[in-house]
């Protein structure tokens, strides 16, 4: 390994995480803007024209702000869990191809890279849960690290679907494959799982259980501030750039166009774009569902992914292995995959919980009760019903 | 000296300082954290021995899963009972039982040839079809151990039949 | 409906709806974008000027602070330098003095007051940068009551009462005495009351 | 690392101790509740109040009459305007005053669209608490309608003083009817379509379906009122059982729950707010012209005696004992805060929840610290 070797690696990593500060300024811009569309509000519109400037302005106040130590923390582990969160959502990056020729470094493993690494952020939550000496960052750690276990499991087996209709592990060949016709059509239901069970590794609502505002006031993150909570978030945002552009690569056919007219940098370029395109459709749809959902309870959460997506998602590769296997046309696939997606929201929809009678609330005239002569509540009462 | 050298040292202070930090460290969190290092070492070893599936094998489970549900355990714990111990009346067993791995690795060190020229990587290829067709029946019996495992996990964690479900099973 | 089926499609769609409404919400400092103030709303008290004799309405009779159920304010009253010739008013107020970081903006000081004197104006931003700032004297509340006056066209509710100029009624010197004492006794019955039980 | 724990004696396992306010976000105000907790089940529960106790029952002592109605405005603060009428009821009943016709109906209007943004706040609140960040958003848009109704009648959004010992303070304003009726179309909307953004959601039936039940009995042993007794079955509305100002005239249902649950609870005052704009509807077509208040003294003398008034706020039954000894001042106030006897049951109702679920129980019952401390 030469010095211009070493040199060129740097380069590319300085260039790299430049970019992916740059996405996470406009994804925190694009987040606000998107969320106050839903909400009916403005969002920020004061800094910079429509307020474009605000992630700035936010990294610059967050970065000048002080640094709280708790008393009782314990000072490493405090001040390396950002870090270690931190690190593997960089690290992903280093094999994501955006185009065909701009990747980093394209790895023949890339798929099984990318979530090798992804286990690791768990680390650094579970560091900071225990560090931070609170009990609600104990307790969000703890969320943290049973949440993102499990759902590791489906978000595998998903990505495994793919792998195998690929027949490859390597993201520029898996986009390749989708040049006629792309996963999302062949794998609705390996789709939902990869959507699903990624907001749940994210710990995006209606998954977020493990930094739930309003029961563990923030989780791991609560007893940080300034630049070590922004590296947090930076993370955070890095890993939801990422699945995005993930979806799109692993089910939305990538940058791959049936026809593209230009060669070279041109084509590149447009490529790039696509993407970019298609990437934001997927964004939107995790910030929709952000502005749209409640969130669930840790044991339905649990119950949830063990219980639906973990069967789903093998029953998933098994069609996929049949169909492969016996050489059967791609629309078997897809109509097994329908009816298997059909089935899991008829499940969810007949969840023992939910499906309990809704109108459980009846009215009562007031007319009727004041009709009765002598009035005793407990007489009328309807609760033993 | 070149470079995937001074990577190899890199990898191995990883292995060592993380091993070194397991045995010598007294907050048993602290352990754990240690044993983590070591794993990313050793998997740092293998990528230079160009064993890329084994290297990320080795983040995935030992890394990723492992360390974190030996936390997920300690947490769990009251660490207090953990602070004060410092001697163990075991000692002597652990060290003989200690030294005898250190023979066994050290021979098996020394009998087994040193391959020379340069490894080009296992393709993926290869190792998945030595798996499941060589390989397939011990593969299997693996997976049935750990799915043995698994529900004996589920069974021993459920407090009484009926009751909702506690928790999750990883 | 398939949102009343599947209840998770149906808040998406509710979301989606409103995405394209516009945004209920406005820029607060700028001018153009304010909610307008209703016409009865009650911002931080305020005295108003008599623009004819170019005086307050203001006797400091001190009802209003009788009255005031947190004790927020103060007043003195002095002789009028301008009785008789200029003013029908005998005594005017000499100082006054609300402290806005205890006044709960009740009105019940307006309710009281017989001589028109003080308002509710639609001061609404007194924020401060000192601790004391919040306490206002007789001519950031007098500037605050004319500034009001002028915006919302205000007249004396009981013009012939209030009035200050001397040429308006000679006669009524006797009401204005009569009021003072009235008040001054505060809680006798006034006219008007008419409930047969009391 | 510092841990407070404490033995479980029925299985020697080990019980978290954690202090859930005075400064967690979802206790609503300064409230403080012990959980002790064995994972995220928890096992024992202690609430501790007082920390906005400002003596209001006391001050009362040494007011006059009408500067008591500021201090109910600041009792219960979302649901004002029903606070001020429960103590001005009181003090008519103990002087024997006769409130004009039109005076009643204002009341009755403002109450109940104060009832309307009481719920409304309560449901955004709600999906807050379940980690729902767009209802309170769609519920403040409501809110701020009926609030700019109230500034436009009273000239405060919240604390509005208006409703006075004999009547109202002022008349209506002359465009009332008309801003009224555009009020109420577009809270019909909008009560439909927050319903309809989160009441069908599985994950928040999930979350509220069988969560912190409590049966009729018990909720009758323990005090509660209001909307959190209905749930419970127990049909018991004061506006109809023991009617007020002129409630019996009015055609409308009470929403009665089953289980008692977070649904319930929840659910009952969202069929509330529709119940309550139906009233209003009534009112406002009955709105008769005439005086706005009967003639009071400005100081108010009442003569010696005591009286006890029930009315049915947003949050349950708020009752005003009221001890006059014939002076200017009463003698004693006493406040019965249905969010305060609300509160009682909140034990019993955390028995076995999981901690998520004391966040969405202790919503479910709509405490205003400001009221159980008074």
């Amino acid at each position: 390994m030469s010095l211009s070797e070493v040199f060129i690696i740097l380069a590319k990593a300085v260039i790299l995480m430049l970019s992916v500060s740059l996405v996470v300024l406009v994804l925190t811009y694009a987040e606000r803007k998107a969320l106050a569309r839903i909400q009916q509000r403005m969002g920020p519109t004061r800094v910079g024209f429509k307020g474009i400037l605000q992630p700035v302005a936010d990294s610059l106040k967050l970065i000048t702000k002080e640094d709280i130590l708790p008393t009782w923390a314990d000072r490493g582990v405090y001040w390396l869990a950002p870090i270690a969160v931190f690190v593997p959502a960089f690290l992903m990056w280093v094999t994501i191809p955006v185009t065909r020729q701009i990747v980093v470094e394209n790895l023949d493993l890339g798929l099984f890279y990318i979530t090798a690494v992804s286990v690791l952020s768990v680390l650094g939550l579970l560091m900071a849960g225990w560090g931070s000496a609170s009990k609600w960052a104990v307790m969000g750690g703890l969320r943290a690290a049973g949440q993102l276990i499990s759902y590791e499991i489906p978000f595998i087996m998903a990505i495994l679907g793919v792998a195998m209709l690929a027949q490859s592990l390597d993201l520029t060949e898996i986009v390749a494959q989708q040049h006629s016709v792309s996963f999302a059509l062949v794998q609705p239901l390996g789709l939902f799982i990869f959507l699903t069970s990624a907001l749940a590794e994210l710990g995006r609502t209606p998954f977020d259980i493990h930094h739930a505002e309003s029961e563990v006031i923030g989780g791991p993150f609560v007893e940080y501030s300034g630049a070590h909570w922004s590296i947090f978030f930076l993370a955070e945002y890095m890993n939801t750039f990422t699945i995005a552009v993930l979806t799109v690569l692993l089910f939305l056919g990538g940058w791959s166009w049936p026809t593209m007219p230009f060669e070279g940098f041109l084509h590149a370029t447009l490529s790039l774009i696509w993407l970019l395109i298609k990437t934001s459709a997927v964004l939107w749809l995790i910030f929709w569902i952000r502005g749209t959902y409640p969130r669930l309870r840790i044991d339905q959460l649990m119950a949830f992914g063990w219980k639906l997506l973990v069967p789903l998602s093998f029953l998933n590769i098994v069609i996929t292995a049949i169909v492969l296997f016996y050489g059967l046309p791609l629309w078997v696939l897809t109509c097994l995959s329908g009816i298997l997606l059909v089935g899991a929201v008829c499940i969810i929809r007949l969840n023992s919980s939910s499906s309990m009678e809704r109108d459980t609330v009846r009215l009562v005239s007031a007319k009727d009760v004041r009709s009765k002569a002598k009035f005793s509540p407990l007489e009328t009462s309807g609760g033993a019903e | 000296m070149p470079g995937s050298l001074i990577l190899f040292y890199v990898a191995a202070a990883f292995v060592l300082s993380g091993g070194i930090g397991v045995v010598v460290s007294k907050n048993i969190v602290y352990c754990a954290f240690s044993l983590l290092v070591s794993m990313i070492g050793i998997a740092g070893v293998f990528l230079l021995a160009f064993a890329e599936f084994l290297a990320l094998v080795q983040i995935l489970i030992y890394g990723g899963a492992v360390v974190i549900v030996i936390l997920f355990a300690l947490m769990l714990t009251r660490i207090e009972d953990f602070r004060d111990i410092s001697d163990n009346r075991n000692r002597p067993l652990a060290l003989v039982i200690s030294l005898g791995l250190l023979a066994m690795l050290i021979a098996s060190l020394v009998r087994t040839p040193t391959p020379q020229g340069d490894q080009s990587a296992v393709s993926m290829v290869e190792l998945g079809e030595s798996l499941f067709t060589d390989w397939a029946i011990p593969f299997e019996v693996a997976s049935l151990v750990l799915l043995v495992a698994l529900v004996g996990a589920i069974v021993i964690v459920r407090r009484d039949a009926g009751d909702e479900e506690q928790g999750d099973p990883s | 409906m398939i949102g009343d089926i599947i209840g998770f499609i149906g808040g998406l769609a509710v979301t989606l709806k409103s995405t394209w409404r516009e945004p209920v919400t406005a820029e607060y400092p700028e001018s153009d974008k304010r909610l307008n103030l209703e016409e009865r709303y009650m911002g931080f008290p305020a005295l108003t000027w008599d623009g004819d004799v170019e005086e307050p309405y203001c006797t400091g009779c001190m009802v209003c602070i009788r009255e005031c159920p947190t004790q927020c304010m103060t007043a003195e009253m002095k002789d009028n330098p301008l009785y008789p010739e200029e003013s029908r008013r005998r005594k005017i107020v000499d100082t006054f003095e609300i402290n806005l970081g205890r006044c709960i903006i009740c009105g019940i000081c307006v309710d009281v007051c017989s001589f028109d004197a003080i308002e509710m104006s639609h001061e609404h931003e007194l924020s401060k940068y000192e601790r004391n700032g919040n306490r206002v004297d007789l001519q950031s509340l007098i500037s605050m009551g004319r500034s009001y006056q002028q915006k919302v066209g205000w007249e004396p509710k009981n013009p012939g009462k209030n009035r200050g100029t001397p040429q308006v009624e000679e006669n009524s010197q006797s009401a204005i005495n009569d009021a003072e004492v009235t008040d001054s006794r505060s809680g006798e019955p006034m006219e008007g009351d008419e409930c047969p039980d009391l | 690392m510092q841990i407070h724990e404490t033995e479980n004696e029925t299985d020697g396992s080990i019980d978290l101790m954690i202090n859930m306010g005075p400064q967690h976000p979802s206790t609503h105000g300064v409230f403080r509740l012990v959980i002790w907790v064995d994972g995220e089940r928890i096992i024992k529960s202690e609430p501790h109040i007082g920390y906005l106790h400002r003596g209001s029952e006391k001050i009362c002592e040494s007011e006059h009459y009408s500067q008591i109605v500021t201090l109910f405005d600041r009792m219960d603060y979302v649901g004002n305007l029903n606070s001020e009428l429960a103590f001005c009821l009181a003090t008519e009943k103990i002087m024997d005053v006769c409130v004009p016709e039109r005076a009643e109906y204002i009341r009755v209007i403002l109450c109940e669209l104060n009832r309307v943004a009481s719920h409304m706040l309560f449901y955004g609140v709600y999906g807050l608490d379940a980690g729902a960040m767009t209802p309170i958003l769609y519920a403040f848009r409501e809110r701020e309608k009926i609030q700019n109704l109230f500034e436009s009648v009273t000239g405060a959004r919240m604390m509005h003083n208006y409703i006075r010992i004999g009547g109202v303070k002022e008349n209506l304003p002359r465009d009332f009817q008309q801003r009224l009726h555009e009020v109420l179309e577009h809270l019909k909307r909008g009560i439909e379509e927050c319903d309809a953004l989160i009441s069908k959601n599985e994950m928040f039936l999930a979350r509220t379906k069988g969560v912190g039940a409590i049966s009729g009995a018990d909720a009758i042993d323990f005090g509660v009122t209001g909307p959190a007794l209905r749930a419970s079955g127990v049909v018991e509305d004061i506006r109809v059982t023991d009617p007020y100002s002129i409630y019996d005239r009015f055609d409308f249902n009470i929403p009665v729950g089953t289980y008692g649950d977070c649904w319930d609870r929840f659910y009952v005052r969202v069929e509330e707010m529709r119940e309550s704009v139906k009233i209003i509807e009534q009112a406002a077509r009955d709105l008769p012209e005439g005086d706005i208040s009967a003639a009071v003294r400005r100081i108010v003398r009442p003569p010696k005696g005591e009286v006890f008034v029930r009315t049915e706020s947003p949050r349950g039954d708020l009752a005003v004992f009221l001890v006059s000894d014939g002076t200017d001042t009463p003698y004693r106030v006493k406040v019965r805060a249905p969010s305060f006897a609300n509160l009682q049951a909140l034990e019993q109702m955390l028995q076995g929840a999981y901690l998520a679920d004391a966040v969405l129980i202790l919503g479910s019952i709509d405490l205003i610290m400001g009221e159980v401390d008074r």
